[in-house]
């Protein structure tokens, strides 16, 4: 769920062809492959939606990318401890990432991107010492951020990361720019994160495949008719150690992966924020992420 | 094409003699009012451009000479 | 203009307003005693009814002298208007929920060094000018804020 | 934790989600804002002594304020024009007759008459639209287009200014260039310049369309001089290129020694003209250069506002204008404001009364009266209130008079005694509301 900027912009291009009765628009953004599946009718109309969306895409990867200087995430990361204005959108992702981190108990936290700094997840075996994790664990907690819309300010030394919420927010902006434009029945699919914008009318749902952990793992195929799915967990970023499987979620109170967290958590909901929110929790609910799933009224499927 | 260059001068000299005049920003309660702005009545400039335009040999000045016909 | 030559300014302003040789002065600099606040972070901000920008930044103002009064900010707007009739209009259909003070002589504008109409200073706890800026523009009031909070958190500097 | 609670976690998830994506990217909306939109509106009469041009018009200039002193303003002016207006030609002791700029029909101009074109008749409709904004702190841009047609003329326009204040901004130096590409398709196409009034009926010295491109250029400075007094002046260019000659206007062609205009016979059965006529011809380029001067001055209340234009151009016509206004409050929001303008020109080089056959015929003539030697005088008084509601109104009424000599070198034989420069008389009632 990292928002990786494609800082060359030539990567920028669109690719559009006809698949299956729908047009299927490409382009890469945030780390990831994005497409738009579109029922309409002319080539012409299709490539102006991907279009629409692909910019709201890079739009929104500019602004939100921790790798790009002089937007407001690289603003708010060298204030240097001094307050920092924002605008209305990013304040509207502050107010909704402190909601969070209260629903979560601490455990959703956009400061705990600094975590990476001792935690590699690249299939290896280099399990940062504790006292590493302890040091850093002192610049995470959103608890020492002082928010009061529109103004952010923090301890020098920690950084915030909306790379967590970033692109299920693009989907769903993407998925309701189509509506509001009225285009037509669309799926906007952001590396796996997606939303369609109504119910199909060339067929009877969207099909969705979410792909296996494993090659030999079957993909699971979803119908989807209307609202939105985000999948948590991803089995290539792991640490083992001494048999010992350290998955990539990282709990900010402890500064330690998640233990017994589900290997992946695909979740349907109304909106791709929503279910990417949900998914999130739950990983962050470890052992206890099924029960916790049973308890919300929501559509589940959960790997272990 | 001397006319010009001595159109030119005047404009010039007008902008460079001007460099230490005018007031500080807090006293522009008069110039800040309606009647003190170098074009009142945009409409009224607009109208009279254009009469005068159809009428006589010259337009603009103040702004751009204006188009349209309406001559006669 | 450098952040000395407003300490200077400041410091001038401060000894026509506090000592008693000054008060007594046919001519006070002004009657915005600062030492008052000492302590407390002070954004002054230049005014005239005429001012355009001035309407827009009155409910800002407000709002910043609200969110932050408990955190020792102080708001003052610093009328410039020649005659009082027409401050008192303004402030009728633009209520200011700060104080309000009279310059008829821009002696304050003047020390201040205001190059337009509204200029806001932040003056911080220890009374040097932390910010300034002018005009008032709706797409930048988050920048005033962050000047604003950095000010009061700032530490008197002994 | 209860299931009742962890339930409660998906629906404040709900909540947070809808006020994150509702919101969209919200639009900074002040409150405290005055009214976004205002309007200028007028209603114009305009109207010429003897049965000559007459014009109402109809204009409205609304104009939008976006946050932080951003504006779009929108134009519309519908004119009505009728009446008769000059066309060029002498008077004679005899009537005349004319073929009429269609060539469809003729008209017949009493003994002693000024001729007069009668055919005129158009509506104008004009449309205007700019944005404004500010660049960094002290500099604003402007850019706009414009648009007009009439039956026989279409104008499309596109503009841009940019200003930048200096010296804590008491002076404001600005740049500003036009350009308009105005086409015309005259009423039965536009002559042959030079070429002879044919009868009703024959086209054979008539074109199709024709254009004419013109570029502004305008540099200015405004300074303020103290609390009460801020001046500026301007340098205008204007280059024109195209067509620009007028095709309804004629000249008559006279006997070199009696100076009466030459008869001539319509071809029998046909309706033609009763003396010879040449349609006229002017250049193909233009170039004006003028200055432009204006001061206002506050005193004491009462504003006077002084303007001053010279304009020079390679037709050799040289103008001056001093324009004066002085507005007198009185009560508390009403103002009189007199108004005198003076406007001198001298004629173009290519002026002349009258074409002699005497003489060989020059590339270029025309005895269009606007571009003669001639003296205008606006005398004029406006009444503005404001109403109950702090809309203003206002009201103007205004004379403007023309009064022109036609070179003595260029009066030959019987014109000495006919009143040869069709003098002008007009009045201006304007009346404007502004909310």
């Amino acid at each position: 769920m990292d928002i990786a900027s494609s800082r060359n912009n030539q990567q920028r291009e669109i690719r559009l062809c006809l698949a299956e009765d729908a047009w299927h628009g490409r382009f890469r953004a945030m780390g990831s492959p994005c497409e738009l599946v579109c029922e309409a009718a002319k080539r012409a109309d299709a490539l102006e939606l991907t279009e629409l969306i692909a910019q709201e895409a890079w739009r929104i990867e500019d602004k939100l990318s921790r790798y790009l200087d002089g937007n407001i995430v690289a603003r708010i990361n060298s204030a240097d401890g001094k307050p920092v204005g924002v605008d209305d959108e990013t304040a509207d992702l502050l107010d909704f990432a402190e909601t969070l981190y209260e629903l979560s108990e601490r455990r959703f936290d956009v400061t705990s991107g600094v975590l990476r700094r001792v935690w590699q997840f690249d299939g290896g075996d280099q399990v940062p010492d504790p006292q590493s994790v302890r040091n850093i664990l002192q610049y995470v907690g959103w608890h020492q951020v002082d928010w009061r819309r529109p103004v952010l300010q923090m301890p020098r030394g920690m950084e915030i990361d909306l790379g967590g919420i970033g692109k299920e927010y693009a989907v769903d902006r993407c998925a309701s720019l189509i509506r509001t434009r009225d285009g037509s029945p669309s799926l906007v699919n952001f590396g796996g994160d997606l939303a369609a914008t109504e119910t199909p009318r060339r067929r009877r749902s969207w099909k969705v495949a979410v792909e296996g952990d494993a090659p030999e793992e079957p993909e699971r195929m979803i119908d989807l008719k209307q609202g939105a799915l985000a999948t948590s967990g991803d089995a290539r970023r792991f640490l083992m150690k001494n048999g010992v499987r350290y998955g990539h979620i990282l709990d900010p109170v402890t500064g330690w992966p998640v233990p017994d967290a589900p290997r992946s958590i695909t979740i349907a909901a109304q909106s791709c924020v929503q279910a990417g929110m949900i998914s999130t929790l739950a990983m962050l609910k470890g052992a206890a992420a099924e029960t916790f799933l049973d308890s919300q009224d929501v559509v589940s499927w959960c790997r272990r | 094409m001397n006319r010009m260059i001595g159109l030119a001068v005047v404009v010039v000299l007008l902008s460079a003699g001007c460099s230490s005049m005018g007031v500080e920003p807090w006293e522009r309660d008069v110039l800040a009012k309606d009647e003190m702005q170098l074009t009142t009545d945009a409409l009224e400039a607009a109208t009279d451009d254009h009469i005068y335009f159809s009428k006589e040999a010259s337009s603009g000045g103040r702004g751009f000479g204006g188009g349209g016909c309406g001559c006669n | 203009m450098t952040n000395s030559l407003f300490i200077k300014i400041i410091v001038i302003a401060w000894a026509l307003a506090v000592s008693p040789i000054a008060a007594s002065d046919s001519a006070p600099s002004t009657n915005l005693d600062l030492s008052e606040h000492q302590g407390k972070v002070i954004v002054v901000d230049f005014w005239a009814s005429w001012c355009v920008p001035c309407r827009r930044s009155f409910p800002w103002l407000n709002a910043m002298s609200e969110k932050y009064a408990d955190e020792g900010l102080l708001v003052i707007g610093v009328n410039v208007d020649q005659d009082a009739g027409s401050a008192a209009e303004f402030l009728q259909n633009y209520p200011a929920k700060f104080l309000i003070e009279y310059d008829r002589g821009g002696n304050l504008a003047r020390e201040f060094g205001v190059q337009a109409m509204p200029s806001s200073f932040v003056i911080g706890r220890d009374g040097q000018i932390r910010a300034h800026h002018l005009g008032f523009k709706v797409k930048r009031q988050d920048e005033y804020e962050a000047a604003i909070l950095e000010a009061l958190q700032q530490e008197i500097v002994k | 934790m209860s299931r009742k609670e962890k339930q409660s976690i998906s629906a404040a998830l709900a909540a947070a989600t809808c006020s994150l994506l509702g919101a969209g990217i919200p639009a900074v909306v002040d409150a405290q804002e005055e009214s976004a939109w205002d309007f200028n509106t007028s209603l114009l009469y305009y109207g010429e002594d003897e049965d000559r041009v007459q014009d109402f018009s109809v204009s409205a200039i609304a104009r939008r304020m976006f946050v932080d002193d951003r504006f779009l303003t929108l134009g519309l002016t519908v004119d009505g024009l009728t009446g008769a207006t000059p066309s060029g030609a002498i008077r004679q002791d005899v009537a005349q007759t004319f073929t009429r700029p269609s060539g469809n029909a003729a008209y017949t101009v009493p003994v002693g008459d000024l001729p007069l074109d009668d055919t005129f008749k158009d509506t104008r409709v004009a449309v205007t639209g700019g944005w404004q904004q500010p660049v960094g702190d002290t500099s604003l841009i402007n850019v706009g287009a414009s648009a007009s047609r009439e039956y026989d003329y279409t104008h499309l326009g596109v503009n841009a200014r940019f200003a930048t204040d200096f010296n804590r901004r008491n002076t404001t130096l600005s740049a500003g260039i036009a350009l308009s590409i105005d086409s015309l398709d005259p009423v039965g196409g536009a002559p042959m310049p030079l070429t002879a009034m044919l009868d009703v009926g024959d086209t054979g010295n008539r074109m199709g369309d024709q254009d004419k491109d013109v570029l502004d250029l305008v540099l200015g400075v405004t300074q303020v001089v103290s609390r009460d007094l801020v001046v500026q002046a301007n340098y205008s260019y204007s280059k024109s290129d195209g067509y620009l000659t007028d095709p309804y206007k004629i000249l008559s062609v006279v006997d070199g020694t009696t100076g009466d205009t030459l008869t001539r016979s319509p071809t029998p059965g046909v309706e033609g003209p009763s003396h010879q006529f040449l349609f006229e011809s002017r250049p193909g380029e233009r170039t004006k250069h003028s200055i432009y001067g204006q001061a206002k001055y506050y005193m004491n209340g009462k504003v006077l506002d002084a303007s001053y234009r010279y304009m020079t151009d390679d037709w050799e016509i040289d103008s001056h204008t001093v324009d004066l206004r002085y507005r007198i409050p009185f009560g508390t929001d009403r103002y009189i404001e007199p108004h005198l303008r003076f406007y001198t020109q001298t004629e173009a080089e290519f002026y002349q009364l009258s074409v002699p056959d005497s003489q060989p015929l020059p590339s270029f003539a025309s005895s269009d009266y606007r571009l003669g030697d001639f003296d205008a005088i606006t005398a004029g008084v406006k009444y503005g209130w404001k109403t109950r509601n702090d809309n203003e109104m206002s009201i103007r009424a205004e004379w403007y008079g023309q009064s022109g000599t036609v070179p003595a070198n260029q009066i030959i034989g019987n014109q000495a005694n006919r009143d040869n420069y069709p003098d002008l008389n007009a009045i201006i009632v304007q009346f404007g509301y502004r909310f």
